[in-house]
């Protein structure tokens, strides 16, 4: 097969990028070509080819190490389907420094260690900030001016609550004792 | 089907290298030079590739095979190799032994025929055999040919966007409430008094107090209630910070008084 | 998204298609999608997809083991100029052995050592199963219980095939006195 025009070159194209394995750049494609052929003919070509995919489930993208097909976020909720991984859970030590910094906001690390009876990790903190779900409000004016964490607009959002007031009233032994002894409270 | 027979006579190229000399044939004599032999027999897979080849070399019909010759061609290969102290394979000289008995029951006179029109030949087990091990050495090569994956085409795997596809735990107030349950369980805290939603409310405006103060360090008092809220959200940030200001979380100053009422975070050096 | 014509569903399946490890069968493609559909509505559109993708130098191909996307065999040339090694070849006696068992399955090794008139290497063996192109199916209940290999799914899909009965056909040989007495079917 000899490369003559513009529709045989993104042909070669499409198929070497849809079948490698990392992105290429431009000067890797242009090594799949017998034919010497000017950059900016396979610029063209590529970008006719990006245009080409533009509606469907797989889109061409230029990224830092070069082109390469990849799937649209919105297929991704298929091709989940597809793979029904079980959704990571976060572990017992998150969830509970979760529920204390959402019902007893804002809190010190040191009264979630308090209230938990165990150290809080760091990472453990680290996992929610980055989740977007809690943030340091203030300092407390004690030694050390520890930081106030409370919880994010986005964690109402994901937990599709509209207020914090909204999060499940705790039952009627936890009713009684939550808020006992506090340690804040409790100076 | 002799064409195909040639071509798939074992072929290396040169088939042997001998005193600077290129085999590109196997010798139609005898004599195979010391060197190339071990290169040669490399080249077959075993007696039934050598016969076959001996076979088709000397165009013989493969259903009336002169066992005389072939046999003689054959054991003279071997101990040529034998010889030359090549490592032989056993089924070699197994072969060989085959050959010699199958030769001289030849030469014994015909039994009577076995059934009707069908006369019991010596050789037509080892004819079976040279044809089948001969249809799948062609069969190989033609299952050599059809395309193969990974040699003559590649499958395709399009990368998975990678921001989409990492998937992030799901929480739900459930877990949340599950979680305090396991804290409270531990505690085993005594109970004093009871604090409810409003008190949940009181702390959640507590949050939202530092928050705008920490966006604008200083604030007018007044300016921290949500005016456009009903009156319980005014009494409950009303409480919030008290509550704040209690904790020694947020500072309320007035330089006089009726004088406007300013709060800020409570700053050690102050 | 919600699907409701033929051309979302083709997009779907493209995308999922594309990006899939492994050929996927039309119950797995079925799950892909929220709404019940048809088999052959699938079947449909999985047949537009694969005239589409006709004349490209990727095909839309049904194997043994499902649905898959893969290079046309004229666009290799292409791809080896990118990727200049080449796999390993097969030996004559990796070939014969797996034409033996391709051909006369389930067969020992005992089957293999009888046609060939040579003993069958171990590692010969073993690289087809590393290739996952044969696999032990069953047991012969003779002395020493030898294993009995037949080729798998993946050797066929590896060769583009759908079925044991798309294979090369075998070569005509002499019939009346080959299949005389052949050892397997000799029981």
């Amino acid at each position: 097969m000899s490369i003559n025009n513009l529709e045989d070159v993104k042909k070669v194209l499409e198929a070497v990028l849809l079948s490698a394995t990392v992105p290429l750049k431009l000067g890797e494609l242009k090594r799949v070509f017998e034919e010497e052929l000017h950059s900016d003919f396979l610029r063209i070509a590529l970008e006719e080819l990006r245009q080409e995919w533009q509606h469907r489930g797989v889109e061409l993208s230029l990224v830092a190490e070069g082109w390469r097909f990849q799937t649209r976020p919105e297929f991704q909720v298929y091709l989940d389907r597809l793979n029904p991984e079980k959704p990571p859970k976060y572990s017992r030590a998150v969830l509970e420094t979760l529920s204390i910094i959402a019902y007893r906001q804002p809190v010190t690390r040191g009264d979630i260690e308090e209230i938990r009876g165990v150290t809080v990790n760091s990472q453990i903190i680290k996992t929610l900030e980055d989740r977007g779900w809690i943030e340091v409000v203030a300092h407390k004016e004690v030694p050390g001016r520890p930081a106030l964490f409370a919880t994010t607009k986005q964690f109402l959002s994901d937990l599709n609550l509209r207020a914090l007031s909204e999060l499940p009233a705790l039952p009627e032994m936890a009713k009684e004792t939550l808020f006992a002894d506090f340690p804040v409270e409790s100076e | 089907m002799s064409e195909a027979v040639q071509q798939e006579l074992p072929v290396i190229t040169p088939l042997a290298r001998v005193l600077g000399q290129d085999w590109n044939e196997l010798p139609t004599d005898l004599y195979i030079p010391p060197d190339a032999l071990e290169v040669i027999l490399d080249a077959f897979e075993g007696p039934l590739d050598l016969l076959l080849w001996l076979i088709r070399r000397n165009n013989i019909n493969v259903l009336d095979i002169p066992m005389a010759d072939l046999t003689r061609q054959y054991v003279e290969y071997v101990e040529l190799m034998h010889k030359r102290s090549l490592e032989l394979a056993a089924e070699y000289l197994v072969m060989a032994a085959m050959l010699i008995e199958i030769k001289s029951r030849m030469l014994l006179p015909r039994p009577e025929k076995l059934e009707e029109g069908e006369e019991h030949d010596p050789r037509a087990e080892l004819v079976r055999r040279l044809l089948e091990y001969e249809q799948m050495k062609l069969a190989a090569r033609n299952l050599d040919a059809v395309p193969l994956l990974g040699r003559d085409f590649q499958t395709i795997t399009v990368l998975l966007d990678q921001l989409a596809v990492k998937r992030l735990p799901q929480v739900s107030t459930d877990d949340l409430m599950a979680a305090w349950g396991d804290i409270l369980k531990r505690a085993k805290m005594n109970t004093h008094h009871k604090i409810g939603r409003q008190e949940l409310s009181v702390r959640e405006h507590m949050s939202r107090v530092l928050k705008a103060l920490q966006e604008r360090g200083r604030a007018l008092f007044t300016e921290l209630f949500p005016v456009e809220a009903g009156r319980p959200e005014l009494v409950v940030t009303f409480l919030a910070l008290l509550e704040l200001t209690r904790e020694r979380l947020i500072d309320l100053t007035q330089t006089e008084p009726f004088a406007p009422i300013h709060a800020s975070l409570t700053h050690v050096d102050q």
